[in-house]
Parts: C-alpha cells; sequence; structure tokens
C-alpha cells in the first residue's frame, strides 16, 4: 500500500473555540510521530477543515467534500455536536468510518452506524460526580448549567442520578451561553445556601468568569461546596483561571497530571514537540486516542478502510490511552472508560487536577437506561 | 363638492415657542394666493400643517366638507394638496424623469405593483415627458438629479407637485433661486394651470408677488396680520414697517 | 500687490466633467465683486473652487499674493476667506449660538455683533440649525461666516429667501462693510440690479468662462448690455 | 478612467451570460457542487437583504430571522413526514412573509440605528427561543432526522449534491427573476424613491410606511426560502441559522457584492464565498486575517463593492 | 435587594466602560466602526501583557491600555478610516469587520486562542462593607471609574468647543472645512480619544471578563445596545442606557432566572419602541 492514508479532520481552528483544532493537531501530530508518520504501514496525510465552531452547515460540506473530492478513507476531528450529527448523515450516505474526537451529544453514535466515539458524553462524567457527592453524604444540590442542549444534558443527568441516590435538588438554574457577568446567578444561589452546587459550563470564558464572582461573593466561606465536570477546569484554560479554581472539585475522563506512566511519557514527548507552554487538554488526548485506535482497527482490517469492516474492528478495540484504560462499547461505539474525581491544586508552580478517586468501567448512562 | 380649504384657530408650539398661532385662512377654489411675511413668521411652518408634516396643536382643517387636521401626509397629498419645498427635497439619485414617473405612479395609486414592470407602461413616460417639456427640463430629463443646477433642482421641485394633479397646490419660494426671467416663465406656467386648481404660494419676491396674486395674506409672528388684495396690501403702512420697507410701492 | 485675488485660467469641476473652462479675472484689494450668470452658468462652483471643495485641473488661484490652488479649506478659512454656501448648510446638530461660536476666530465679530446684525438670530439662538427657518438660515449662514473674521466674504444668493425689508438692510450693510470696515465682498446673484448696486466690479459668466469684466456702475446702466448677457430686461426698468 | 458605454442590449447578454456560467459550474467543477449551492443559496439571502437594506434602506442586522425560520418550517415538514421539497419552499415562503410582515410594525417605524438594534434584537430573541424550544427544534445540538423526498419524485439528493446543486439553481434562478421583477416595477420605483427622500415621498402621497412593510415582508419570504433550500439540501437544521453571526455574514457578503444593485447579492456570495473556502484551505488557523485583509482592500479599492466598482467601470447607454 | 441593585449598577458600569468609546466613534462621528472591541481587546492585551510579564501595577496598566489603543486607533484612522468618514455607513461596516477580521487572526496567533491570565491586584479582590452592604471591592472600582469617565467626557464634549466642532463637522464636513475647521485633526483626535476610551474599557473588563481574540465578535453586541438605546451622539445617554440595562439584566436574573436570556434584549426593544431616538436624542435631529 504505497497510497498513502488519507483522514478527514473537521474541527474549529478559528474564533473562540480554536483552542479545540490546535490541541486536535497536536494529538494526532504527536501520535504520528511516534510512529514515523504511518498507520499501518501507510503514510498518513491528514486534510485539515475548518468550521470555527459550531457550523452544521458548513461541518457537512467539508465532510462531503473531503469523502468526493479528496477521498478520506476516514473522518475524524468533530468537537460540537451539531457538526457531528450532520456529518453523521455523510458517513452513512458514503459509508465512511468516522471517529469523533469531543462532540459529547449521547444520541451521536446512534446516529449512523460509522460513527464511534473517543471522548466521552456529558452523561458520562456528569453521573459519577453525582454519585460522588452523594457518598460525601451531600444531599442537598443546586444545579447551574450553560442553557444549551449539552447543558440541560448535563443538568439532566445530575438531577437523575443524584434523585435516584436519595440526593435532592433543591434548585437549578439555566445561564445564557453569553453572559457577561454571574452576580446575578451567584448572589441567588448564595440566598438559597444550598449545601452544594454543581454546574457545567462549556470550556472556555464561562468556567472562569463564574468562578471569579464565586469568589468575590465568599461562597466558600458561606460553607457552600462547589462541584462540576472537568469542562470547568479544562487544562488549556486552568493556568490562565488562575487562583479562583482553586480547591473546585470536578470529575472527568483526563487530567494532565493523571499519574499513569503512559501519561507521563504522553506529556513529556508532548512539551519537547509543543513547549512547555502549551498543555495536552483532553482534546489532545482524544486525538491522540483516535489515532491510536484507526492504527489498532486497521491492523485489524490488514489496511482495508472500507466503513463496515473499520467499524466491526473498532467495535469492542481496548487499549491504553493516556488518561487511564478505555476501549469501544461493541454495541453503541461509544467508548467506555475511568472517570475521575479530581481537584484543582498548585503543585509545582502549575494549578493541575489532581485525581483522588475515580469510577471504573464508565459507559455513556444515557444509553445504559434504554 | 367643493375643495375650499379652510383652517381654523390653527396652531403649534415648539416647546413654548408658538410658530403658528390662531389662524384662520381660507384658500378658495381657483386662488391665486400669496403669502407673505418676515423671515421666520411661520409661513412654512403653516404649509407643513396644512400637508401634514406637522400635526397642530391647536385648531382644525378643512378641505371642503372634510376634515384633515389629523389625516397624514400622504393621504392629504392623495386627496390634491401638493406642495413643494423651501429647501428642494428631490430624489438625488433619480434623474428628473424617473422622479416625475414616480409621482405619476404614485398618484396613479400603482406604488404597490411588484409585478409588472415599470417599462410596460408607457402612458407614465408619455405624461412625464409632457410635464418635463413645460418646464423646460426635457434635455435634462436623464442627468441625475443631484448633478443638477440649483435652479433646475427648484424646478423639479414645481413638476414633482404638479405630477400629483393637484387640486391645491402650495408652493414654498418656488422661484427662489431661479433667474428673474426664467422665475417669470415660471410663474406665467403656475397661473396658466387649470382654473380650478387653488393655489398658495410663499414667495419674497415682491414683482412676482404682485404680478401674479389675486389675494394676498400676510403673517406676522404666527398670526395673519391682514388679508386683501395685492393693491391693498401694498400700501398698507403695517406690512410695509414689519416687511415690505420699499419694495411695496414700487409694485403697485 | 494691489490684486487681491487672482482667477488664472482656472480648469475646474466636480469628478470628471469639467465646470469652469480657463476662468479667469482678477479683483483689486479693497473691491468687491457681483458674479453674474445665469443657472447652472458656474457661478456657484467658482465660489467652491475658491474654497476648495472642487478637483482643479489646471490653472491657479493667487490670494493675496500667494497661491492657493492646493490649500486645504481650513487654510483658506485662516487666509481670510468667509464662506456663505448657496443651501446656506447651517449645521442641523448645533444651535444658532453654537453654529457662530464654532468657527469663531479672533477680530472685530463676535457672537454680540453678529447678534446685532441680526437681531432675529438672538431671539432664536437657542434654536438648532435644523428648526429655523430658511431666512433665519440664510441669516446664521451669513454670520457664521461674519464670525471667521474675514478679508473677503464670499456670498452665494445671500439674499434668497429673505424678505424685502431684511434685503434691503443687507444690501445696504454690504456696501457699508466694504467702504467702512475694509471687507469686501464676491456676491454671486440672481437680481443683477441688487448685485450691481452693491459691488465695484462684475463678471458675466456663460458655460464656466468670464463674457464681460467690468465696472458695477458701467453695467447697470447699460441696459442693453445686461439684458443681451442676461436676458433681463424686465428687471432693468425697475 | 472613463466609463465605457455598454448598451442595454449587451447588459442583458452579460446577464444571460452571468447565469449560464452559473448553472455551468455544475459541469466545470463537479467536486465543488455543494459549496457551488451553498453560495447560490448565500446569494439568494443577500439578494433578499439587499430587497431590505439596499432597496428599501431598512438596516437591518437581523436578516437571520427569516432564514432560520425558514429554515425550521421546511425542516420540521421534513422531520414530521411532509417531504415534498417544493411545497415546503412555498411553505416557507408565506410563513416567513408573514412573520415578516407581523415584525415590520415593530420596525419600520423607527431611525437608522433603531432599525439595526430592533432587527437585531428580535433576531437574537428568536433564536433563543428556538434554543429554548429544544424538544421541537433540536435546540443547539440541531434539528436532526429531517427527510426529503426526491425532486419531482425523481431526483434523489445525493452524495455528490447533484440533484441540490439543480434543486438550488432552478429555486434561486426562479426567485431571483421574481426579485428582478420587483424592483424594476413601480414599486421598485417607488423603494428607490423613499431611500432617497421619505419626505417627498410623503408629499407625493405615497403611504411610505406601508410600502416599507410589504418591501420587508417579500424580503423576509425571500430569505425564507433561501433558510428552506438550505434545510433541505443539507437535511438539517443547525440554531445557527438563525443568529446573529448569520446575520452579519449576509450583510458581509451583501456590502460586499454590492448594495442596491440587484447583482450585488450573488457576486458578493460567489467572491466571498471562494475568497472564504480558499483561504480557509490554504490556512485552516489563520484565515481570518487573509479574509480581513481582502476585506479592508476591496473596501480601500472600491467603495459599493464589487458591483459598486463595476458600475464606475461601464455605463449603461440609452438604447439608439 | 440592595446588593442586586448594586451588581446591577456595576454591571452597568462595565457596558458603559466598555461602550462609551464607541459612542464617540460611532455616535458622535457616525462612523459606524464595528471594530470597536478591536481597539478594546488592545487595551485589554496592553495591560494583561505589562502586568503579567513586567510586573506592572494595574493603574499604571490601564493607564497604558488607553495610550496603546489610542496609539493604535490613530495610526488605522491614518490608514484607514480617514479615507472612509464620508463613504457610506456599509463600506465602513466593511472596513471595520475587515480590521476585526485581521485583529482577531493577529491576536490568536501571538497569544493563542485560549484566555489571558489575570490577577486582581489585592487591593481590588474580595469584599468591602458601605454603608452596611457586602459589596465587591472590583465592582465598586468599576462604578468610580465609570463617573469619573462620564464626568470628564461631559466636561470636554459638552463644555467646550471642542465637542460643538466635532458635531459640525459631523453634519457637513464640506462646511465645516469652509468656515475654518481643521477636520482632518479633529476627526484624528477624536476617532484616538474613542479608541483610547475603548482600551481603557478593555482593560477594565479584564477583572470581570475573559479576554480573549475572539473578544471583539462577542461583545460587539452588548457596546451597539449601549450606544444605540442611550443615543448616538450623547455621553450621558448611554451612560443611563448602561446603567438602565445593567440593572434590569442583574435584577431580572436574579428574580426570574427562565427569562435570563432574553430580558436585555426585551429591555432593549421595549426602550427602542418608547424612545426611538435613544433615551437622550442626538439634539437636532429631532
Ligand atoms: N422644529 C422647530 N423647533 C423650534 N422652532 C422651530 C422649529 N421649526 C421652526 N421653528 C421656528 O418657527 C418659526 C417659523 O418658521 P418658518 O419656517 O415657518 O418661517 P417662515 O415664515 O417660513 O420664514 P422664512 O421666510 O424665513 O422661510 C421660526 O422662527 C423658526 O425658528
Ligand atoms: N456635484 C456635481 N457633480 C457634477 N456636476 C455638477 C455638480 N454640481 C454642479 N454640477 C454642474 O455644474 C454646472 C454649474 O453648476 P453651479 O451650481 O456652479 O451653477 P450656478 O451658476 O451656481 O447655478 P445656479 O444659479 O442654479 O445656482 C451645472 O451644469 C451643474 O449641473
Ligand atoms: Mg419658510
Ligand atoms: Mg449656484
Amino acid at each position: 500500500a504505497d497510497e498513502p492514508l488519507r483522514i478527514g479532520l473537521i474541527a474549529t481552528y478559528s474564533g473562540p473555540y480554536a483552542d479545540y483544532g490546535r490541541q486536535f493537531d497536536a494529538g494526532v501530530a504527536l501520535y504520528l510521530q511516534e510512529h514515523g508518520g504511518k498507520i499501518a504501514g501507510r503514510t498518513v496525510e491528514v486534510i485539515k477543515k475548518d468550521t470555527g465552531g459550531p457550523a452544521p452547515d458548513l461541518a457537512k460540506r467539508m465532510a462531503q467534500e473531503l469523502v468526493v473530492r479528496d477521498k478520506v478513507g476516514i473522518l475524524t476531528g468533530v468537537d460540537f455536536s451539531p457538526n457531528a450529527y450532520a456529518v453523521s448523515a455523510i458517513a452513512t450516505q458514503a459509508k465512511v468510518p468516522t471517529l469523533v474526537m469531543n462532540a459529547a451529544s449521547s444520541g451521536i453514535t446512534t446516529s449512523s452506524p460509522y460513527i464511534a466515539r473517543l471522548s466521552f458524553t456529558v452523561q458520562q462524567v456528569t453521573e459519577p460526580m453525582a454519585r460522588w457527592m452523594l457518598k460525601q453524604n451531600i444531599n442537598d444540590a443546586y444545579t447551574v448549567v450553560a442553557d444549551y442542549a449539552a447543558g440541560v444534558d448535563a443538568e439532566t443527568a445530575f438531577k437523575k442520578a443524584f434523585t435516584a441516590g436519595g440526593g435532592k435538588v433543591s434548585g437549578s438554574v439555566r445561564t445564557p451561553m453569553s453572559n457577561p457577568d454571574f452576580s446575578a446567578y451567584v448572589q441567588r444561589i448564595k440566598d438559597a445556601k444550598p449545601q452544594s452546587v454543581f454546574f457545567f459550563f462549556p470550556s472556555g470564558v464561562m468556567p472562569p468568569a463564574f468562578l471569579k464572582v464565586w469568589k468575590e461573593r465568599g461562597m466558600d466561606e458561606a460553607g457552600i461546596k462547589l462541584f462540576a465536570t472537568g469542562d470547568a477546569t479544562d487544562d488549556s484554560y486552568l493556568e490562565a483561571t488562575g487562583d479562583v479554581a482553586l480547591g473546585l472539585i470536578t470529575s472527568h475522563h483526563y487530567s494532565y497530571a493523571h499519574p499513569s506512566p503512559k501519561n507521563q511519557k504522553f506529556v513529556k514527548d508532548f512539551a519537547a514537540k509543543f513547549g512547555p507552554t502549551l498543555r495536552p487538554s483532553y482534546f489532545a488526548v482524544t486525538a491522540y486516542d483516535a489515532m491510536q485506535a484507526i492504527d489498532l482497527a486497521l491492523a485489524k482490517t490488514q489496511g482495508d478502510v472500507s466503513g463496515d469492516k473499520v467499524m466491526t474492528a473498532l467495535k469492542g478495540l481496548s487499549f491504553e490511552s493516556p488518561r487511564g484504560p478505555v476501549e469501544i462499547d461493541p454495541v453503541t461505539r461509544d467508548i467506555v472508560q475511568t472517570v475521575y474525581i479530581r481537584k484543582a491544586e498548585r503543585a509545582k508552580g502549575q494549578i493541575v487536577n489532581v485525581e483522588f478517586d475515580k469510577f471504573e468501567r464508565v459507559k455513556d448512562p444515557a444509553k445504559e437506561a434504554n | 363638492m367643493t375643495n375650499t380649504l379652510r383652517t381654523h384657530g390653527l396652531g403649534i408650539s415648539f416647546g413654548a415657542f408658538r410658530a403658528v398661532n390662531d389662524v384662520n385662512l381660507t384658500l378658495e377654489p381657483g386662488a391665486r394666493q400669496a403669502l407673505i411675511g418676515p423671515n421666520g413668521a411661520g409661513k412654512t411652518t403653516l404649509i407643513n400643517l396644512l400637508t401634514g408634516v406637522f400635526m397642530p396643536t391647536r385648531g382644525t382643517i378643512h378641505m371642503g366638507d372634510r376634515e384633515l387636521t389629523s389625516l397624514s401626509a400622504h393621504k392629504r397629498a392623495r386627496m390634491g394638496l401638493a406642495r413643494t419645498f423651501q429647501i428642494n427635497t428631490l430624489f438625488p439619485s433619480l434623474t428628473p424623469l424617473l422622479s416625475v414617473v414616480l409621482a405619476i405612479s404614485e398618484r396613479e395609486g400603482l406604488g404597490a405593483v411588484w409585478w409588472r414592470p415599470l417599462t410596460r407602461n408607457k402612458a407614465l413616460f408619455d405624461e412625464a415627458h409632457t410635464l418635463l417639456g413645460r418646464l423646460k427640463l426635457d434635455a435634462l430629463a436623464d442627468v441625475p438629479v443631484a448633478e443638477l443646477a440649483y435652479g433646475k433642482q427648484r424646478l423639479l421641485e414645481i413638476a414633482l407637485a404638479m405630477a400629483a394633479r393637484p387640486r391645491i397646490l402650495l408652493l414654498d419660494e418656488p422661484a427662489a433661486g431661479v433667474p428673474e426671467d426664467e422665475s417669470g416663465e415660471l410663474f406665467e406656467a403656475i397661473a396658466e394651470l387649470p382654473q380650478d386648481i387653488s393655489i398658495l404660494f410663499i414667495e419674497h419676491d415682491m414683482k412676482l408677488v404682485f404680478r401674479f396674486s389675486k389675494r394676498i395674506s400676510v403673517l406676522v409672528a404666527g398670526q395673519i396680520l391682514t388679508e386683501g388684495t395685492p393693491a391693498e396690501i401694498g400700501v398698507d403702512p403695517r406690512v410695509r414697517e414689519v416687511y415690505l420697507g420699499h419694495a411695496g410701492a414700487s409694485h403697485v | 500687490m494691489s490684486e487681491m485675488l487672482v482667477f488664472d485660467q482656472v480648469i475646474a469641476g466636480y469628478g470628471n466633467a469639467v465646470v469652469l473652462d480657463r476662468l479667469g479675472f482678477s479683483l483689486k484689494q479693497g473691491q468687491s465683486l457681483a458674479v453674474l450668470g445665469r443657472n447652472g452658468v458656474g457661478k456657484t462652483t467658482l465660489l467652491e473652487t475658491l474654497m476648495g471643495n472642487t478637483r482643479v485641473m489646471r490653472g491657479a488661484i493667487r490670494w493675496c499674493g500667494e497661491d492657493i490652488t492646493r490649500w486645504p479649506a481650513h487654510w483658506r478659512v485662516r487666509a481670510g476667506l468667509g464662506w456663505v454656501p448657496q443651501e446656506r448648510e447651517v449645521f442641523p446638530s448645533l444651535t444658532v449660538a453654537e453654529n457662530l461660536t464654532v468657527v469663531a476666530r479672533p477680530g472685530r465679530w463676535n457672537l454680540q455683533r453678529v447678534y446685532e446684525f441680526f437681531p432675529r438670530l438672538k431671539e432664536r439662538r437657542g434654536n438648532f440649525g435644523n428648526q429655523l427657518s430658511g431666512g433665519e438660515q440664510q441669516m446664521l449662514a451669513i454670520g457664521r461666516a461674519l464670525m471667521t473674521n474675514p478679508k473677503l466674504l464670499l456670498l452665494d444668493e445671500p439674499m434668497e429667501g429673505l424678505a424685502p425689508i431684511i434685503v434691503e438692510e443687507l444690501a445696504v450693510s454690504i456696501r457699508r462693510l466694504c467702504e467702512r470696515e475694509g471687507l469686501p465682498s464676491i456676491v454671486v446673484e440672481q437680481h443683477p440690479v441688487l448685485a450691481l448696486e452693491m459691488t465695484h466690479q462684475a463678471i458675466v459668466l456663460e458655460r464656466g468662462t468670464v463674457v464681460h469684466a467690468g465696472s458695477s456702475h458701467a453695467l447697470a446702466n447699460d441696459a442693453a448690455l445686461l439684458d443681451k448677457l442676461l436676458g433681463v430686461g424686465i428687471a432693468v426698468s425697475a | 478612467m472613463k466609463p465605457v458605454p455598454i448598451t442595454p442590449a449587451r447588459l442583458r447578454a452579460a446577464e444571460i451570460a452571468f447565469w449560464l456560467a452559473l448553472g455551468a459550474t455544475y459541469f466545470l467543477l463537479p467536486d465543488k457542487l455543494t459549496l457551488m449551492s451553498q453560495i447560490m443559496i448565500f446569494g439568494l439571502f443577500a439578494v433578499s437583504l439587499d430587497m431590505a437594506l439596499g432597496y428599501a434602506g431598512i438596516i437591518t442586522v437581523g436578516h437571520a430571522a427569516f432564514f432560520g425560520t425558514g429554515a425550521y418550517v421546511a425542516g420540521l415538514l421534513g422531520k414530521h413526514g411532509w417531504t415534498e421539497p417544493f411545497s415546503g419552499l412555498l411553505l416557507a415562503l408565506i410563513v416567513c412573509a408573514a412573520l415578516g410582515y407581523v415584525l415590520s410594525y415593530l420596525i419600520v417605524r423607527g431611525a437608522d440605528l433603531t432599525r439595526l438594534m430592533i432587527t437585531l434584537g428580535v433576531c437574537v430573541l428568536l433564536a433563543e427561543l428556538s434554543n429554548r424550544l429544544a424538544s421541537i427544534t433540536g435546540g443547539s445540538d440541531g434539528l436532526q432526522g429531517v427527510a426529503i423526498a426526491p425532486v419531482l419524485g425523481l431526483f434523489d439528493f445525493d452524495l455528490f449534491g447533484r440533484t441540490a446543486f439543480a434543486y438550488t439553481y432552478g429555486v434561486v434562478l426562479v426567485l431571483f427573476l421574481a426579485v428582478r421583477l420587483a424592483l424594476r416595477s413601480p414599486f421598485g420605483l417607488t423603494l428607490r424613491g423613499i431611500h432617497d427622500s421619505r419626505k417627498r415621498m410623503l408629499a407625493i402621497g405615497s403611504p411610505v410606511d406601508a410600502r416599507l412593510r410589504l418591501a420587508y415582508a417579500l424580503s423576509a419570504g425571500v430569505a425564507g426560502v433561501a433558510g428552506a433550500l438550505l434545510a433541505q439540501t443539507t437535511q438539517f437544521v443547525g440554531i445557527e441559522s438563525i443568529g446573529f453571526n448569520r446575520s452579519a455574514e449576509v450583510m458581509i457578503i451583501l456590502v460586499l457584492g454590492g448594495t442596491g444593485r440587484l447583482y450585488g447579492g450573488l457576486i458578493g456570495a460567489i467572491v466571498y464565498m471562494l475568497v472564504h473556502d480558499w483561504f480557509a484551505d490554504l490556512n485552516p488557523e489563520f484565515w481570518m486575517f487573509w479574509l480581513g485583509t481582502f476585506l479592508i482592500g476591496a473596501v480601500m479599492l472600491g467603495r459599493g463593492g464589487v458591483m459598486g466598482a463595476l458600475s464606475r467601470l461601464v455605463k449603461v447607454g440609452k438604447p439608439s | 435587594m440592595q446588593v442586586i441593585l448594586f451588581d446591577g449598577v456595576a454591571y452597568g458600569m462595565l457596558l458603559f466602560l466598555i461602550g462609551v468609546g464607541l459612542s464617540i466613534t460611532m455616535g458622535l462621528m457616525n462612523f459606524v466602526n464595528l471594530a470597536h472591541g478591536s481597539f478594546a481587546m488592545v487595551g485589554g492585551y496592553a495591560a494583561s501583557w505589562l502586568m503579567n510579564h513586567f510586573g506592572i501595577g494595574f493603574l499604571p496598566s490601564l493607564a497604558a491600555a488607553f495610550v496603546s489603543a489610542a496609539l493604535v486607533g490613530g495610526v488605522l484612522e491614518f490608514f484607514f478610516y480617514r479615507r472612509l468618514y464620508r463613504a457610506h455607513a456599509l463600506d465602513q461596516v466593511l472596513l471595520s469587520i475587515g480590521i476585526v477580521f485581521v485583529s482577531v487572526a493577529v491576536f490568536t496567533y501571538f497569544f493563542g486562542p485560549t484566555i489571558q491570565p489575570f490577577q486582581l491586584p489585592a487591593w481590588l479582590e474580595g469584599r468591602i462593607s458601605l454603608l452596611g452592604l457586602e459589596v465587591g471591592r472590583y465592582r465598586l472600582f468599576l462604578i468610580g471609574c465609570g463617573v469619573a469617565v462620564l464626568a470628564c467626557l461631559l466636561l470636554v464634549l459638552g463644555k467646550t468647543r471642542y465637542g460643538a466642532m466635532v458635531r459640525a463637522a459631523v453634519d457637513n464636513q464640506r462646511v465645516a472645512g469652509g468656515t475654518g475647521i481643521h477636520v482632518q485633526r479633529l476627526f484624528f483626535l477624536t476617532f484616538s480619544l474613542g479608541c483610547g476610551l475603548a482600551g481603557l474599557g478593555g482593560a477594565l473588563s479584564l477583572g470581570m471578563l475573559g479576554l480573549e481574540p475572539s473578544f471583539p465578535l462577542k461583545y460587539l453586541v452588548y457596546f451597539l445596545i449601549v450606544v444605540c438605546t442611550g443615543g448616538a451622539g450623547t455621553i450621558a445617554g448611554p451612560f443611563i442606557a448602561a446603567l438602565l440595562i445593567g440593572v434590569i439584566d442583574v435584577a431580572g436574573k436574579y428574580y426570574l432566572p427562565e427569562a435570563g436570556a432574553f430580558l436585555i434584549y426585551v429591555a432593549m426593544i421595549a426602550l427602542l419602541l418608547v424612545r426611538p431616538n435613544g433615551i437622550i436624542p442626538r439634539k437636532g435631529l429631532a
């Protein structure tokens, strides 16, 4: 096989979420570097397409062009759920295996048999947080989520798991996606005096803005405990978020400070390649893993990239990721992985998420239920 | 049905300032009436009240037996009340031809017809050409209005008013900026309009006022000071003092 | 050095359109000038060119010995040109008082004197520029030009829209400004009789060039010539 | 530089050539068909904006309200079993024109900035509403499960975008001709008049506000069709269809093409989207730099967009 | 209750501070400058960069933010903006959007796509007791800045000839020049002032908003809301509008959180329907 293996990478390289694309690229590049630029013996050619954020019509067009014009064998990237849903039609129509690197809406893998996911679902990382809080005898929570599909998913999943375990959600609020000042919401919580607060915001500007007000308002002194999913302490943003993040307990599938040897090597190689200022975030890890999954799957199919074969090979695949052991559920094609409970701490001058508890082999609970 | 335009106790205030105050004015069918008065007397404001640009604070306006007082400007225009503006108010990006075509098409109620090409309607263009010819604007029919010399724009002002086939024509200093001989011609053209059209014009050029008006109303400080024939007004000492100066005598 | 203003074969216009075609004249120190001509011959364009608002393609304009052809407008004002545009163009979002003070330059003319000159403006001093009657705007435009304390007033149809009594007074005042205060004017007018009465010199334009130049007095008294140049037979008889 | 005179007949020929060339891309750029379809859709959207902005002079940065509504109408029809495409377009047209007419009462009355902000506000509110009504619209995840029957019962929407292209081309051409007709009608002249001088229009008896409302409603209807076309050809409706960003983008497209010039919207869409696509392919991270530079260059070189520049090069003479 | 009011006022002040520059460039000078946020971003990055890399204090950094944004504004005015003062508003839109795109890309290139780290100085952190009310120090500081900026601008633009000159030049450049106003210099200075204020606002927003390269696009709508509902061309108008919107937004989100995202726009539309020319309409345009 001297034909290069073409992989179409649809991601966000510009605009407010440009970090996603940057991290994807880094993860992919690192994996390829480690493997001499080859997968299953074929040189890899990655064709990047920028959607500039959630833009399903653009994403679909790019997927179509990648398939029709660039003749890619595999589609990957896909950071936003609407983009993933739009791409899924192309995946089905063209029978192109599509590996989702981020989009976290549960239904994505159901929307096409040619989609597998290497990242996580909102529910998958939210539910363990609820369970863990219950374990700590926290049974009163207030939820704060950004008012969009993923936020609503997080709220629903949290409520379900929390109340199922005997907890009580004493209040919940959804904030607009564009919300410069959180003082009204934080004040509302302060006046409601819940035992704890669980929040979900997409990684980026929202968590720091929320945490700033949280600190300013003296919520910790008021004795209200704060929990979130790991999106709030995305390693890309953590340093810039600053001290206001310290002490925040989050649940997620990857921390840059994950202590496994695999991760330590990953982090070291990453720093060697991209310099010390760029930390690998969970985006980079997923991208790295997606390459690894393609590599393993193609090894099984002996380099055949035809959709059905690759999908069969992906099903049930399990391997060691920098985040820990992962596998692809043979039924749902969704990832099964360990979800960690972490705390943002200052270590060696850096703010990192230190893992201190975990839930193993967590499947997407949204699909479990059905 | 008569088309007498009549105001009763008409007035408007800008803040505390009464620009027009208690005006009772009657414009008979076929009138050729001049409205004169010092600068800032309220003449333009009065026309703005009559045409519905401003809504009066006091008083009423009737046309025949219909009350116009609170009718909107375009409805009054539809009823045959046309005007020109003291300060050119034209369509700078259109040509004179299209400007007039537009006025005619609105008169004919075609303004909302979007399913038929304009050029299909030959009659509009023919009428427009005739009208422009009458005001000697035909040579300039296709020059953008913005590029016309000021005097030509004044003529176009009148053309637009006439295109509406008005029953009542209100002219705000129509001849200002037009050279003397042409302003004479212009006024002759106006005077020749069908007799059933009533005309009220504001003019500071006394030669024209005395030559073409049959009746003159004098507005001072928002109020009608006096009304009368040119002969009467020309010798009225009050009018001389506040407005005419020495100009009046020479025209009577 | 007695020439105050010289137009030396000026070709000027808007964009590609030539309006002034080799227009030339000169004006002596302390003399005022009437610019006559029918509609659209380029009278306004002459003044606009003097203020630097047109494109001069050839020729030169000299003011008090200096070539000002390429000067920006505000330098020309500083050098003493006081302009009253034809369509008045008062600043609508400034009050009457602001319209006057905003352009003020030191000299004999100040707010108080302008108000004396046009009492009507004082009464309306709080009105915004677009809340004035046509005649009031005309007064304001003249007052504004005076506030720049010019050495030469450029009046583009200054009498338009003014009441006869004011026209009379203004004509007298403009002549007096020239004679008593040494402030001459260039007057563009549709009414030759009036303009010629107010000025020393006169030029008549046709299609952007000078077709007659001479003393105002002589022209005013030559009914036949006037009629030939301007076709205003009726007017002269008055 | 003197403008080159051209006759109206030549102009007509140029128009026909334009549409033929656009159609010919079907054969010339067979692997860019989806891009071409989307260009035509945004071109139509920009043309609809031109009716409101360029011709009626209603400054609006909320036109995506109609584009999005049209998309949702067509998308929801498709999702719930009404899969015939043309009737979907028609319904989108009607719904959006009606919505436009209702909203015009809010919009037509104000001054420029007021209109700008009200249109913006309405657009953001509608976007927020569709986010809230996630159970109907799919919220920010987008409306999934849109099915569209084959065009005329014959042509299925294929992976290569051939059907989508032909379908889009036909619909855009028909609507464009309708808009062209409207702008050359007495109504079109009225709009130009209003643009120039509202005061004078009132004085010649034109009910200006009613005319503007009509223009706004027509424009909204066309925008709705554009949205519906996008929904049908992508068989998906993202919430982005209705947001401020889309409104802003189409405004850029129109301004780049040239407002008030009929072809401005189409030309703008072709230029903007091709350039965008090209830069984004060249450099997915920093294409904004090049695109921005391109826009700045475009304004510095010629005002009034591409069509503005063209119109300075040629002058349409009278038929001789 | 009082806390909510206070928070609303402080939030409004922030909106005012980042929007007021636009009410000069767009409101007063009539230039539809959608790149306002880019200048705010210049100020914000300048301040955070100076603080992070050189340990310069917050207050001097604010001054630096003003100066750097004014300088950048001046340079862009010289090369681009001045050519478009008389152009159609839509050409101005295109230019300023182009500038936004370029600035977003340039800042991403040099500073990366993620947010800038920023640490408030200790004296602005936490809360302080004011008349028995526990209020955020930073918020109090914002209010102080807002009032100070308002006072300065009212003085400069309202009470001096400068303001009238700008309005005159905007009304009619040709005649302003023809009556002796040096329009070019006047616009250069005014534009730089507007940009400087944007920079100051950008730097002051660091304490509340996250600064990243897409800042200019993200907050554009907020700038526009403040300026347009306030009344373009005035300074007090946007001030009142910002306060009103700030209070309505915060109070609304507190009492009616379900309506959170709608409030600011509903409030804006309602305000505009009641006062179509803004809270304080620009004079002379009635
Ligand atoms: N919008 C307004 N607000 C306040 N005052 C106004 C307004 N419009 C006009 N005025 C004042 O009302 C008075 C009457 O103005 P009007 O234009 O009617 O005068 P006019 O008789 O037409 O004078 P002219 O002969 O000079 O044109 C003037 O003194 C003017 O300053
Ligand atoms: N902006 C412009 N662009 C192109 N041509 C113009 C422009 N302004 C004026 N013109 C043309 O220049 C010529 C001279 O116009 P100008 O206004 O100087 O005449 P004028 O003698 O002042 O006339 P009037 O007595 O009507 O005021 C006219 O033919 C006119 O059409
Ligand atoms: Mg008047
Ligand atoms: Mg003139």
